[in-house]
């Protein structure tokens, strides 16, 4: 074993406080070491050389360099070595800068400490061995769960870069949430009219197929191929022959709350969930259904005249293989009855902003009107943010987009209803985004009344005769420092985001963490912030956490080139570090394997030993060091190795 | 026959004996009967908190520790000394500071407290103990026709609401016979002892109450508090002077109401002590039947 | 948590020091002004402080002002703040601690009989361990005569007729028991404040 | 001083969190005591009982394990895992004799480069107080 070390100076900072020299001569000093070296820089151009220099010249099949955190060079040098022809993994680094020059005030302390280092590392290296990189081919498809904005932006960027993409989405059609809007904010551009483009370019783009109406069951394998099994939910309506025409609905008797409508109109038990459906077929929901329900009945396959009305489908299960999954399964709105003191549910002119954005849709249950139950026009209308959102009793959080849409809310209103009153109770406004406060002073400069004051109560109990036959906010104005009565025909709740009832389903199938407050855990927040600790999981939308349009689709993008760029390289590169079995030493006891926290353990059937599936190893070690009977070992962190720099740091 | 270990308290030995004799009597048909704890002390209300919480965790540990010696439960029927004492009762578990408080002091009188009582409402008790089927049965003067408020005062709710339904008092009136009228004041403050001191703010509140129920067309107000019954009954002559409206809704206990409908005598009931009779407006009930 | 502010005059201190050592009293430092207390408290509309205000005064230090707002002895202790507060600030309890201190000190907004009202009736429980409703009505009274107009005799009779009026309050037998508890509590000079004790 | 330098105590560092927050303690120039060397380690769950006990024996006067905060586990939960067998660690070390100064797990992540420094000079200067450990006694024999 010949081993080459390498003292840097980096200029004065490591020279200035450690004799570097001393180091050097300490370090020729240790068993192994064919020959110690100092320069200034090690990491420059003629530093490098140095090394590949000697590797050559004396045979090295071992290298130490000692000086910044491997952080900072460690790749630096492992090519420099590599290219002298010695493994890369062959390699270590003592961190004398970070952990011992810019922190240590005597000299003589740090230079003790730096010789510790450098003997450690060089142990170590004596008895590391040659490692590769493990390279894994990578499937060029690519699985987006989720057909919100998000989800279909990912989608059509994965497609144009021509791979194959699998849109899954659990609804009968595509578009989310987005679908639901009138207007959006600050541009108050028509939400329909720039989101329907894209939904219908997901059926006309041929590396798309579409799997409505569908869910994931299950997911196996791993980063590169993923083994996907997909149930598409039956429509009871053959989709090949539905042209669409809704023939069936309008002669369906069946009746039910339209979910679309947030119920606030009725739909037929055959039905297609909005014009602008994506894909534009019928379906029948059972619960409403007379045949279903009755036995009777079968008026729309009577009079669908491309016959695609199948009482007898029976689920589909599919299976895909993709390279990368992403993930954008968007948010559920907060349920506004949990908000006791708003009586959501009891007075009928309190409702979400999610229903008041379906009433200003010219497609919605109002035509686009903005009436009161009784159908009359509203004279004062209050909106009320933060609702469900910044409370301990609800969640903690700031859902990010109620203070833009309320404010659209009381634009909408003050456009439809000249002369209304409109009262916004807000806690803080919020209006960080291009063009937000701009859009802020607009409403405010319309008229609308910003109160700030988070509403305690809603009543509809009087208590003076302008009140009769009026919704009462009762609230504390608090920049007057006055607790007022607010009369009103309608309160507008503007409902917070919450993680999507499937996030803890979702999380468990793609082993995905979540924050406490349930929505996915991003890798990295600043770093990493569309990724997931499982490699080849991206996450993108709400399901990451509250957000608005432009960061969706910002988000699904930036999720989209992280899978491309996985898939452009056609394989993944896992680091060298694997757990390995010693199969003469395993027990069979099978301690370690419900301690992986990837799958990557296994009974071997045949010799009911402990199997790694390498390919999912993250190289933790946690099984490791469990092992009672030490039959399994870290690559590159063996317990000898590790042992080696200890005792090189008592030594 | 269960036993109940009881607190009256000072108010239900005061102006509001109608609620003690009401709740025996109610026990009697429903099946319960009221023990009184041993020599109880006061449990300061809601002004001995203003003077030192302290002395008022101390006051209530003994009343606690009292209770202790018979049985692990006790009873209470007046808000504020469900306030008090089960907060005590909380605390005592929750907070490391005020158990060493209230045991070194309860050592220094000779008394010890396990932590294990479980202070109830009188209103929880008779709501969760009972099989709703089971009272309905009972009930023998069905309250046909009559529109009755339910009103549950602050404490039954708060700080450490009890463990019922918000609905439980309306359930109540519907199984003896009653239409209970959708009064959203239930929990709302009836002024406290701010009638008393500050009669410009507490009538206030009264009145705010009251005509509520009153435009819900409540004919009769129960309550499950002697403070709230005191405030909003026998302030109704002020109100009225000071607001000139003319209340005149007759507020009773949700013992007594049970307790009639159910068969008792408005003798056993103290009905009629009651400055504004609900007993007229209860017997109405029967001609209607008739 | 932030210390008491150094404007605020050294004997007022301790109040603030109490206030944060109450269960999860140090709360009042996320509050987020948001005014639901001031919504939700029944009397809000007599004070001449908003609870969002007093508890601002606390947090920032200024003691006096908030134990000389007449908002403290206003509230009712409903509750109904500390219910609703989307901080989960226990305002409730914050306003006790004020009073407590506001008697202590006999620091008090001039229109408040909370104070007298406290005091007699507390007298009253630690001779004879009970309250008299009669007495203690009566002997408030006393400190403001505007009152007996409210609390018309009139009533009073028609209640005595009614056989409501018990004169004679009862008292509780062995009084000593809470007189040794609170003598302990007086020698051992234990007070809420003292953060690490026990 | 010279007491102190006689002392050697081991950090085990999960390679995510603790090394990099030892790094950021560097590059902020904070600076701590330099008888507590640091050792990388994928994860705080690799952090083998075995080692621990090895380095005792080896001669260190203290280890201190360090790993990512609770739930910012770069693998999910190792540090969960770390927890769990430290305290049964723990239970054998005061067995054997080990103060329990001697022997610390903590969480500190790579932003708290201070946190580090703070955790060692507590960390040294305790063990100092203890004095070496001396673990590696050579059996007397009586002759």
């Amino acid at each position: 074993m010949k081993i080459g070390v390498y003292i840097c100076h980096c200029g004065t900072n490591i020279a200035g406080v450690v004799n570097v020299k001393e180091v050097t001569e300490y370090a020729s000093s240790l068993p192994n070491v064919a020959v110690a070296r100092d320069y200034k820089y090690m990491c420059s151009e003629p530093g490098q050389n140095l090394i590949g220099d000697d590797i050559r010249q004396y045979g090295l099949d071992g290298v130490v360099v000692a000086a910044c955190s491997p952080t900072m060079h460690e790749p630096t040098f492992q090519t420099a070595v590599s290219r002298a022809g010695m493994n890369p993994y062959m390699f270590q680094m003592a961190s004398i800068r970070e952990h011992v020059s810019w922190v240590t005030v005597d000299p003589e302390e740090a230079t003790e400490k730096a010789k510790k280092l450098v003997e450690a590392a060089a142990a170590r290296v004596s008895l590391q061995e040659p490692l590769a990189k493990r390279r894994i081919p990578v499937r060029q498809s690519v699985l987006v769960v989720g057909g919100g904005i998000a989800g279909i932006e990912a989608a059509l960027k994965c497609a144009d870069a021509g791979k194959k993409v699998y849109l899954v989405e659990k609804e009968p059609s595509i578009g989310g949430h987005m679908a639901m809007f009138d207007k959006t904010f600050p541009t108050l551009d028509c939400s329909q009219c720039i989101l329907t483009p894209k939904m219908v370019e997901v059926v006309r783009n041929e590396n798309i197929e579409l799997l409505d109406y569908s869910e994931v069951e299950e997911i196996s394998g791993h980063v590169g191929d993923f083994k996907v099994s997909v149930v598409r939910k039956p429509r009871y309506v053959d989709s090949t022959k539905c042209t669409g025409c809704g023939i069936c609905s309008t002669k369906c008797p069946g009746k039910a709350p339209d979910e679309f409508n947030m119920g606030m109109s009725k739909r037929k038990a055959i039905y297609i969930p909005f014009p602008q459906a994506v894909p534009l077929k019928a379906l029948i929901d059972r619960d409403s259904c007379l045949y279903y329900q009755k036995g009777i009945c079968k008026v729309c396959a009577k009079f669908c005249t491309a016959g695609a009305i199948d009482f007898d489908q029976e689920p589909d299960h599919l299976s895909l293989e993709v390279g990368a999954v992403i993930l954008a399964t968007g948010f559920k709105p907060f349920d506004a009855r949990r908000a006791r003191e708003y009586g959501y549910g009891k007075y009928p002119n309190v409702i979400t902003s999610l229903e008041f954005e379906r009433m200003t849709s010219s497609s919605g249950p109002t035509g686009g009107k903005l009436v009161l139950k009784d159908g009359r026009e509203p004279e004062s209308v209050a909106i009320i943010h933060c609702v469900g959102s910044r409370n301990v009793n609800d969640n903690l959080y700031c859902s990010k987009i109620c203070c833009m849409q309320s404010l659209k809310h009381a634009h909408l209103l003050k456009e439809h209803i000249p002369g209304v009153t409109v009262y916004d109770f807000f806690i803080d406004l919020r209006a960080a985004g291009k063009g937000y406060e701009e859009f802020y002073r607009r409403v405010m400069g319309e008229g609308t009344i910003m109160i700030r004051g988070r509403p305690a109560l809603i009543t509809d109990v009087p208590s003076a005769p302008v009140e009769k036959g009026k919704l009462v906010v009762v609230a504390e104005d608090t920049i007057l420092s006055t607790v007022q009565r607010y009369p009103v025909d309608m309160a507008i709740l503007s409902i917070g985001l919450e993680a999507g009832e499937d996030a803890k389903e979702l999380a468990r199938t793609f082993t995905c963490s979540r924050t406490a407050d349930g929505f996915f855990l991003e890798k990295h927040p600043k770093l990493a912030p569309v990724s997931t600790p499982t490699a080849g999981v991206f996450i993108a939308g709400a399901c990451q956490g509250p957000k608005d349009i432009p960061d969706s689709v910002a988000q699904a993008a930036a999720a989209a080139a992280e899978a491309l760029a996985m898939m452009g390289k056609g394989y993944f590169e896992l680091e060298p570090y694997v757990a390995r079995v010693t199969e003469e030493l395993c027990s069979g006891c099978g301690v370690c394997l419900n301690l992986c926290a990837y799958n990557a353990l296994e009974k071997d059937p045949q010799t009911g030993l402990t199997k790694v599936v390498e390919a999912l190893c993250q190289g933790c070690g946690a099984c490791v060091a469990a092992c009672p009977s030490n039959a399994l070992d870290l690559d590159g962190f063996k317990t000898k190795q590790v042992a080696a720099e200890l005792e090189g740091i008592l030594a | 026959m269960k036993t109940l270990q009881f607190f009256p308290g000072c108010s239900l030995l005061g102006f509001n004996e109608a609620y003690y004799k009401s709740a025996i009597a109610l026990g009697k048909i429903i099946g319960y009967q009221l023990e009184e704890i041993d020599d109880w002390n006061c449990c300061g209300a809601t002004a001995y908190f203003s003077i030192s919480e302290e002395r008022t965790f101390l006051a209530n540990a003994r009343n606690l520790a009292i209770a202790q010696r018979n049985a692990d439960e006790l009873t209470v029927a007046c808000g504020a000394c469900y306030a008090s004492l089960s907060k005590t009762a909380r605390y005592y578990t929750q907070s490391r500071k005020l158990k060493f408080l209230m045991d070194s002091a309860l050592k220094e009188a000779g008394m010890v407290y396990d932590g294990k009582v479980i202070v109830r409402h009188l209103l929880e008790v008779v709501f969760n103990e009972y099989p709703k089927g089971e009272l309905a049965a009972k009930v023998v003067r069905p309250l046909k026709g009559i529109k009755i408020a339910p009103y549950y005062g602050c404490m039954i709710f708060r700080p450490i609401p009890a463990p019922i339904p918000r609905d439980a008092l309306e359930q109540l009136i519907q199984l003896s016979g009653a239409i209970p009228v959708d009064f959203s004041a239930k929990d709302k403050c009836c002024g406290g002892m701010l009638v008393n001191n500050r009669p410009d703010v507490g009538l206030e509140l009264v009145r705010n109450l009251l005509s509520e129920a009153q435009m819900k067309e409540a004919q009769l107000i129960i309550t499950t508090c002697p403070l709230c019954q005191i405030n909003l009954e026998l302030y109704q002559g002020a109100v009225n002077r000071k607001y000139d409206t003319e209340f005149k809704i007759p507020v009773i206990y949700f013992t007594q109401m049970l307790g009639y409908a159910m068969g008792a005598s408005p003798e056993e009931l103290r009905l009629g002590t009651e400055l504004i009779s609900g007993l007229d407006v209860l017997k109405k009930a029967e001609v209607a039947k008739a | 948590m932030p210390e008491a502010s150094w404007w605020e005059s050294k004997e007022l201190s301790f109040v603030y020091e109490r206030i944060l050592s109450l269960a999860e009293g140090n709360r009042i430092f996320e509050c987020i002004q948001c005014g639901t207390c001031g919504g939700a408290c029944p009397v809000s509309f007599a004070m001449d402080r908003t609870p969002r205000q007093v508890i601002n005064l606390v947090r920032s230090g200024r003691m006096e002002e908030a134990l000389k707002s007449e908002s403290i002895w206003l509230c009712a202790s409903c509750y109904n703040c500390a219910a609703e507060c989307p901080a989960g600030i226990k305002i409730t309890d914050v306003m006790y601690t004020l009073k407590v201190a506001s008697t202590e000190l006999g620091i008090h907004h001039k229109n408040s009989l909370g104070p007298v009202f406290a005091k007699t009736l507390v007298s009253q429980l630690e001779s004879g361990g009970r309250i008299a409703e009669v007495q203690l009505i009566l002997r408030v009274a006393v400190h403001k005569l505007g009152l007996l107009t409210t609390l018309n005799p009139v009533i009073y009779l028609k209640l005595f007729m009614a056989g409501r009026v018990k004169l004679r309050g009862e008292k509780v037998k062995r009084m000593e028991e809470l007189k040794k508890m609170n003598g302990w509590l007086i020698a051992s000079s234990f007070s809420l404040e003292e953060k690490d004790r026990v | 001083m010279s007491e102190r330098k006689r002392l050697r105590i081991v950090a085990l560092l999960c390679r995510w969190c603790s090394y990099a927050g030892a790094d950021l303690a560097g590059v902020s120039r904070t600076k701590y005591a330099s008888d507590v060397l640091p050792i990388k380690v994928p994860c705080s769950a690799r952090m083998d009982p075995q080692l621990v006990i090895r380095a005792f024996s080896e001669g260190a006067d203290g280890v201190l394990l360090a790993g990512c905060h609770p739930g910012d586990c770069h693998y999910l939960k190792g540090n969960y895992k770390a927890l769990r067998r430290f305290m049964l660690l723990k239970k054998y070390t005061s067995q054997m004799g080990i103060e329990d100064e001697r022997l610390r797990l903590e969480w500190i992540s790579a932003s708290e480069g201070a946190r580090y420094a703070e955790v060692v000079n507590e960390m040294s200067a305790r063990v100092a107080k203890l004095g070496p450990l001396n673990w590696r006694r050579e059996i007397p024999i009586e002759t």
